[in-house]
């Protein structure tokens, strides 16, 4: 492997946040020519150290070598200029201007005068975008069109136009489909030949595995070590993170399945929910797989009432009912954890108390006040439960990490006690053990009785604790596979198929 | 039912996806615009049947230049606005400057001076204001509530109203023509047209939106969003200031009061023109558009004989009209 | 953490608003009394009543700039209604606030139904609700009210002015439902962030309506009150009160984003323009003069309670 | 039918056509009173002067005089403070204050007889002397208001001037600034009246509001001109701030001599469009002299030398002013300004 010496390298890192210690004395480094993967549970604080490297924010303790000069970065413009380019795991893109102007904004190519090329800003973009097969997504789109894939794609393009040294990816891959993902890192193994140094955050281990040459875990804001992939392996790792081993990802538990409990009938909604028929029993988890864009979510939106149904019938205990609202749908026992978080699923300036009530603020009231008293008992033993990672919850949920964020809105759903669960991309960017957590949630849940509606990008997921999986493509269903029968290739090739015409 | 057809992974498309046609972008890049412009040819097309006096060259020079002044300051408005920020003392400050400009004028000093006054003082207080909003962190309609009220009581404080007259007629040129045409009108244009190319095509321009749009993306991508955001509410200042010579230079009299309600005209025109109050989006071509549609309608409403006591409720039916218009062709659009 | 740096402000605003009262107490042996205090609240009811609906209208990001038209369009019509239509008194006040609501209404309902922007939903009908009230009036004012319709704006109970017992009720009501009850929780959640609150199976929509109507009702209501006050009716009445409504409400300490802010807040903002208004006028202090320290203090307190937060939390 | 359906419905009074003087029916007393009020013969007074809106040339000019006078006199303290848009709450709560604070007088221009009048009310059962001039109230409210000139006064010399101006048939229209403005709307009915009475052929067009707003009366003025073209012989302008402007848009739009401009104007503002010729006689009593005659009268009030019965007042350089309708004094006849003796006057 190569040795060259590193082209940064971060000691003894420190940063702090209001209550919390964010980080303490870590240290990090990256080559020219590498994939280092940094590891961590949910809050470990893997986006704090990257910040930190591009800029965004002053570290309390540490120093940041850049090629052997020790550099301050003022501001992402400094580390911009130093080589680094980072995709963050927010995306943070502007709605309103296209994707050739968020590729190259602050960084437009100029002709003599100052005056910006935009000729030379399409191609360039056209030409990135290429690169990472996107030939499908026009450069004077405005972003806001877009959807959660497409976005990250032009963040990812946006980072590589900036040629970088250094490339930064926190969680790149979170809301992408396999494909997407394989398309990645092949791009991400070309830079790598170019010689550019990828720091590489993800908390899928098979990622990790393809991709990285050296990996650095960090637990609860400390260093736990730096390692050769080669000296490593997926238990190892797993410990290393969580500080003990995890048996199983996917616990699977056998729970008895029960009536039908949500029926639906040739249910439409404009282009993206076509003819959607199947039912759902208690104590069952329905996987959904499809490509982005197939329309999971819209029929997750249409059931709960965001997107009422233009036509079809949908059965609820044997009752037909007509979903309008999301409060409606909650009253019937409809709970949706929407895929997301930070726009859909929280108030994020709001206490984590006061997000777990917020669902069934009616059920903590007497006549219109609320019981406080009540409402902070719940969001405890919800945090409890759930092992949410706070300072206490009065804490606003803002601050909290990923996984810590998506725990409390399954917390809030529970809340009302809804027979039918509709979880979209539950862990989508949730560390290993979070993910078991979640999992083994779910497993608790389904025996109590309920229905779980798993929407979910990540394979293995969708095979792994489905009982039956729905298969979705161009808004219509293009297959159903019971456990037993559902293969990785089975389902890939029902989520690239086309409904062949009226044929069967 | 389900099908069992298989198909290969999609293959390669041609790199590159087909632009959607010049009209689908006009419409999906000037929807608002167009609305008012189309609300704008209606009324002229309505009133002139009724009265072809409507479109008389003196006319249209009413409506075109009398408002001009309120157009220009409305393009500094808008790109206040796109930026995600508002500013609700700029007719106190055109109050102010006026009188400065004014001032100026009758002492004796060159003309010129006179007009860079107001631009120069104008770019200084709103300097303050922007640094407040940036650096400070107070938000915009906050300062600018204050600015207001600092504004309008010092100006009465310090004048006392006394109107300034005998103002030297070189200083006059809002009654001058260039090119056979009235100077608030092409200063109009010409601003406008500048002020919207450089929206739309400079690198500074674009991070306006970008702020507007994400002002914490904005900052992770570098854009330095302090420092553009006082820029900008300099910028806007330096239109308030031509704004005001406009104004201070359209009559032989300068009445040293603030113009009642000129803010709320100046916003009105930013926002019915399109520029999304949220910030990041909207163009300054609206933002004139705008303020010559209410010219229209004021002058309009005038030569249709409407009664003069349901004047303003008819204005105000009309924006709704106009606003809702526009509502109604997002909603269709998605 | 949030509830915490709320009460900094206005914890920071009242111990200001003491400071001043001392301060001018000092600066004129007048101000400092029962009957100036309680005058006080007299003149600063009707934007008190637009104020306390505007709290709750900006901690759900709206704002509505057509109350004053609202108020004038109400007082025009209680003239208008009793006069001209001639029903009685009671009945024309209350058909007026009946259509100021409906006003407010109007407004809601433009802002969900087709999502118009409040600030531009609400600037339409500042004009338009202004121009009715001009059309309606025929620009002439109603007068001679009977005796009886003036205790509501000249008159006193138990020795406070009458309308001060509505404010002080409708502050202490408006305070307990935004703080305590899960209306006032869904306009902060509203307020911080829509989508997850509509996603949390909220009514958005509902309640936003709700409260502009309330916005309407409460202009409305000042409405009827200004009319006993100055004993007439005329169609520029409340003219600009929305932005001193708004100066209340922010200096008090409500987001002008949304997701927080107190009545309780608003109330001590409202009391400290109102002092500084009264008091620096008895210290010999012009109109002008008093009107920019105004502008400055607002600028000043949410400048330094900003910092002040800051400090704690950085 | 009346172009005109504004203002309060008081009766019109227009004068007769030709000089004669209108019969002034004696009235009693009608005015207000201060309940126990101190002795102030003699003592200096401390008064404040509450104009409808600081910041305009006119209540400049009202309280010039007022400063006048009180320097004249040497016992007085006259303090000026009004709001800064005419707005009925701000002067309310302005006045409201200044009883607080303990004045011994208050002047005030009214911008609602009626909304004022319970602030007033106030006024005088605190003891306070209270005389208004330029817009009255309610007559019970105040003791005296000194009258610049009555409305049907003004009325037959605007109507007059613009008779004269643009012939006996011509057409005119009207800038005014708000409908709601009670003076603005008194003038406009009597106008309304006496033209019809005295004037039938000349045509009323129509009335423009133009706020108190120059460039917009400018805007207006000039869309009148288009409307109209060649039909329209005359603009009226109702406030100093209207007049001016349409002057001007008369002189920019080069139809000085074609289109006659009356209006009500202070000098200053004018001279200009006087001294070019192409506006002929501004209708305005002097204000400095109107503020200068409130001083005096409220001084005579206080001192008790004016009282309820009397017909006549002492004010300083002006001489002897009548008492007219019972509680009014009255300044005298407009000042029209020509181009002879506008620059004799500063305000
Ligand atoms: N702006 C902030 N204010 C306060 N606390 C913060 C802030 N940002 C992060 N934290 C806290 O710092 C810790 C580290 O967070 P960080 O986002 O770096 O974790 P992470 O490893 O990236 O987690 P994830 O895998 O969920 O993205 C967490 O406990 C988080 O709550
Ligand atoms: N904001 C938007 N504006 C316009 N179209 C959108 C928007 N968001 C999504 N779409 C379109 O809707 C379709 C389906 O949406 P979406 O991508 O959410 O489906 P999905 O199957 O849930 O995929 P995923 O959740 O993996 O992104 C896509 O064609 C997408 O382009
Ligand atoms: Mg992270
Ligand atoms: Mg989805």
């Amino acid at each position: 492997m190569n040795a060259a010496a590193p082209y940064v390298s971060l000691a003894g890192m420190s940063k702090s946040f209001v209550g919390i210690k964010a980080l303490k004395d870590v240290s990090f480094d990256v080559r020219p020519g590498e994939v280092h993967a940094l590891l961590g549970e949910n809050g470990a604080g893997k986006s704090t150290l990257i910040k930190m490297m591009s800029g965004l924010y002053a570290p309390d303790a540490g120093t940041i070598t850049v090629d052997g000069r020790q550099v301050k970065f003022a501001s992402t413009r400094d580390a911009s200029a130093a080589g680094i380019a980072t995709v963050y795991q927010e995306l943070l893109l502007f709605p309103e201007l296209t994707v050739a102007e968020n590729v190259f904004l602050g960084n437009y190519p100029r002709r003599p005068g100052g005056w910006i090329d935009w000729g030379e800003v399409r191609a360039r973009t056209r030409a990135l975008l290429d690169q990472l097969d996107t030939f499908d997504l026009d450069v004077d789109a405005k972003v806001l069109t877009l959807s959660v894939a497409q976005r990250q794609r032009v963040e990812i393009a946006k980072a590589l136009s900036k040629n970088a040294r250094i490339l930064i990816m926190d969680e790149p891959t979170a809301s992408l489909v396999e494909s997407d993902v394989q398309r990645l890192m092949t791009v991400v193994r070309q830079l790598r030949e170019r010689g550019v140094g990828i720091v590489y955050v993800s908390h899928r281990m098979s990622e990790i595995f393809a991709l990285a040459d050296r990996v650095t875990v960090l637990r609860d804001g400390g260093f736990v070590g730096t390692r050769d992939i080669g000296e490593v392996d997926e238990a190892k790792l797993v410990s290393m993170m969580v500080g003990r081993p995890i048996d199983s990802l996917f616990p699977k538990a056998e729970a008895a399945i029960g009536d039908t409990v949500l029926e639906v009938r040739n249910l439409n909604h404009g282009r993206h929910v076509r003819d959607i028929s199947f039912s759902l029993r208690r104590g069952e988890i329905l996987g959904v797989a499809g490509l982005v864009g197939s329309g999971r979510t819209e029929l997750a939106l249409t059931l709960f009432g965001m997107t009422p149904a233009t036509s079809g019938e949908i059965t609820l205990e044997g009752k037909a009912v007509r979903i309008t609202s999301p409060r409606q749908a909650r009253d019937l026992g409809i709970a949706y954890v929407p895929e997301d978080r930070g726009q859909q699923g929280l108030v994020k300036q709001m206490a984590i108390r006061k997000n777990v009530s917020m669902a069934l603020i009616e059920h903590f009231s007497t006549g219109i006040f609320i019981k406080a008293g009540e409402e902070a008992q719940r969001a405890l033993a919800a945090v409890k439960r759930f092992s949410v990672r706070c300072r206490n919850i009065g804490q606003a949920v803002g601050e909290l990490s990923g996984g810590n964020q998506q725990k409390v809105v399954i917390a809030k759903w529970l809340e009302t006690s809804p027979k039918v669960l509709i979880l979209d991309e539950p862990t989508r960017g949730v560390d290993v053990g979070a993910k078991a957590e979640i999992h083994t949630i779910m497993g608790e849940l389904v025996k109590q009785g309920v229905a779980i509606l798993m929407i979910s990008s990540e394979l293995p997921e969708v095979l792994g604790m489905s009982d039956r999986v729905l298969v979705i493509s161009g808004g219509c269903i293009t297959g159903e596979i019971a456990r037993a029968d559902a293969t990785p290739e089975r389902v890939g090739m029902a989520m690239t198929a086309h409904r062949a015409g009226e044929a069967a | 039912m389900m099908t069992t057809a298989v198909d290969l992974p999609p293959t390669r498309p041609v790199s590159g996806v087909q632009r959607p046609g010049f009209l689908r972008r006009l419409f999906s890049d000037y929807g608002q615009e167009l609305v008012v412009l189309g609300a704008i040819v209606a009324l002229f097309a309505v009133v002139t049947l009724v009265n072809p006096r409507f479109v008389s060259a003196n006319n249209l020079t009413t409506i075109f230049s009398g408002n001009a002044y309120i157009a220009v300051a409305a393009i500094g408005m808008a790109m206040v606005i796109v930026t995600g920020h508002i500013d609700v003392s700029v007719g106190a400050l055109i109050g102010v400057l006026a009188t400065i400009s004014g001032t100026l004028a009758v002492a004796g000093y060159p003309v010129w001076v006179a007009w860079l006054a107001p631009v120069l003082v104008g770019m200084a207080v709103n300097a303050i204001i922007g640094v407040l909003v940036a650096y400070a962190r107070i938000p915009s309609i906050v300062v600018t509530l204050g600015a207001l009220s600092i504004l309008r009581g010092g100006l009465i404080s310090v004048t006392g109203g006394t109107w300034i007259t005998n103002l030297p007629p070189d200083f006059l040129i809002a009654q001058k023509d260039v090119f056979g045409l009235p100077v608030p009108l092409v200063t109009m244009v010409v601003l406008t047209v500048l002020a919207a190319l450089w929206m739309r095509f400079s690198a500074f321009g674009r991070s306006l939106y970008a702020i507007g749009g994400n002002a914490e993306a904005a900052l992770a991508t570098g854009i330095p969003v302090e420092r553009r955001t006082v820029a900008v509410f300099v910028i806007h200042g330096a239109f308030a200031g031509l704004a005001t010579i406009l104004f201070a230079t359209q009559l032989q009299v300068i009445q040293s009061t603030v113009p009642p309600n000129l803010e709320l005209t100046v916003i009105t025109a930013a926002v019915i023109g399109g520029v999304s109050i949220l910030g990041g989006s909207g163009t300054v071509i609206g933002s004139t558009l705008a303020t010559i549609l209410f010219a229209t309608i004021g002058s309009a409403l005038i030569f249709v004989n409407v009664s003069a006591y349901w004047l303003r409720a008819v204005i105000g039916l009309l924006i709704l009209a106009t606003v809702l218009a526009d509502m109604l062709r997002r909603r269709s659009r998605i | 953490m949030n509830l915490r740096s709320l009460i900094r402000h206005e914890t920071f605003l009242a111990l200001l608003l003491v400071v001043v009262l001392i301060v001018l107490s000092f600066q004129s042996d007048r101000f400092f009394t029962v009957s100036n205090l309680l005058n006080q609240g007299r003149l600063m009811t009707e934007i008190g009543l637009i104020a306390i609906a505007m709290t709750f209208v900006i901690a759900t990001g709206g704002i509505d700039l057509s109350v004053g038209s609202i108020l004038g369009l109400t007082a025009i019509l209680t003239g208008v209604f009793w006069q001209n239509v001639g029903m009685p008194l009671p009945a024309a006040a209350a058909a007026a606030i009946a259509v100021g609501t409906l006003a407010g209404f109007v407004n809601g309902a433009i802002i969900t139904r087709f999502g118009v922007p409040p600030l531009i939903a609400t600037l339409a009908t500042l004009a338009l609700y202004r121009g009715l009230a001009e059309g309606i009036s025929q620009a002439r004012s109603v007068r001679g009210y009977p005796d009886w319709f003036y205790v509501l704006g000249q008159g006193e109970v138990l020795s406070v002015p009458t309308q001060l017992w509505i404010l002080a009720a409708a502050a202490v009501v408006a305070s307990i439902i935004l703080a305590y009850t899960r209306w006032g929780r869904t306009v902060y959640a509203i307020g911080s962030n829509e989508v997850a609150s509509r996603f949390s199976g909220l009514s958005v929509e509902r309640t936003k309506l709700a409260l502009y109507t309330a916005s309407g009702f409460a202009a409305a209501v000042a409405g009827v009150i200004f009319v006993s006050r100055v004993s007439t009716t005329r169609s520029d009445m409340g003219t600009g009160i929305e932005l001193d409504a708004i100066t209340a409400v922010v200096l008090g300490g409500t987001s002008i984003f949304g997701g927080r802010g107190t009545v309780v807040g608003t109330m001590i903002g409202l009391c400290l323009i109102q002092a500084l208004k009264n008091g620096l006028s008895l210290a010999g202090v012009k109109g002008d003069g008093t009107i920019m320290l105004i502008g400055a203090v607002l600028i000043l307190a949410i400048l330094a309670s900003n910092l002040f937060e800051r400090s704690g939390t950085r | 039918q009346s172009p005109w359906t504004g203002g309060d419905e008081l009766p019109t009074n227009p004068l007769a056509c030709d000089a004669t003087p209108a019969k002034v029916a004696s009235k009693p007393y009608d005015g207000g009173k201060p309940t126990n009020a101190p002795d102030r013969k003699g003592k200096t007074l401390k008064v404040v002067d509450v104009p409808k809106l600081v910041g305009i040339g006119y209540f400049n000019a009202t309280s010039k005089g007022i400063a006048d006078a009180a320097k004249e006199m040497g016992s007085m303290e006259a303090k000026t403070d009004g709001p800064s848009k005419a707005n009925i709450d701000d002067q309310i709560t302005l006045i409201d204050n200044y009883i607080t604070s303990g004045v011994d007088g208050i002047l005030f221009a009214a911008n609602d007889p009626v909304a004022i009048a319970p602030v007033l009310k106030k006024a005088l059962a605190a003891g306070i002397n209270v005389v208004g001039y330029d817009a009255n109230s309610t007559p019970d409210a105040r003791q005296w208001f000194v009258n610049q000139a009555e409305f049907n006064g003004i009325a037959k010399a605007m109507v007059d001037s613009m008779a004269k101006e643009a012939g006996e048939d011509g057409a005119f229209a009207i800038v005014t600034s708000t409908f709601t403005t009670p003076n603005q709307a008194r003038w406009i009915s009597e106008m309304a009246a006496y033209q019809a009475k005295c004037h039938p052929k000349m045509k009323w067009l129509e009335t423009v509001e133009a706020q108190e707003d120059n460039i917009l009366s400018f805007n207006q003025t000039n869309t009148l001109l288009n409307k109209y073209g060649d039909e329209l012989k005359g603009v009226f302008g109702m406030t100093s701030v209207a007049t001016p402007a349409a002057a001007d848009a008369v002189t920019q739009a080069k139809k000085c001599g074609k289109v006659a401009v009356v209006g009500l104007a202070t000098p200053n503002a004018m001279k200009p469009y006087v001294s070019t010729g192409c506006v002929k006689s501004v209708v305005l009593w002097n204000p400095v002299d109107l503020g200068y005659a409130a001083a005096y009268v409220l001084r005579a009030t206080a001192d008790g030398t004016l009282a309820a019965g009397a017909t006549s007042v002492k004010a300083g350089k002006l001489g002897d002013l009548s008492v007219i309708n019972g509680s009014e004094i009255l300044l005298g006849a407009p000042t029209v300004f020509t181009k002879d003796n506008i620059n004799n006057f500063d305000f």
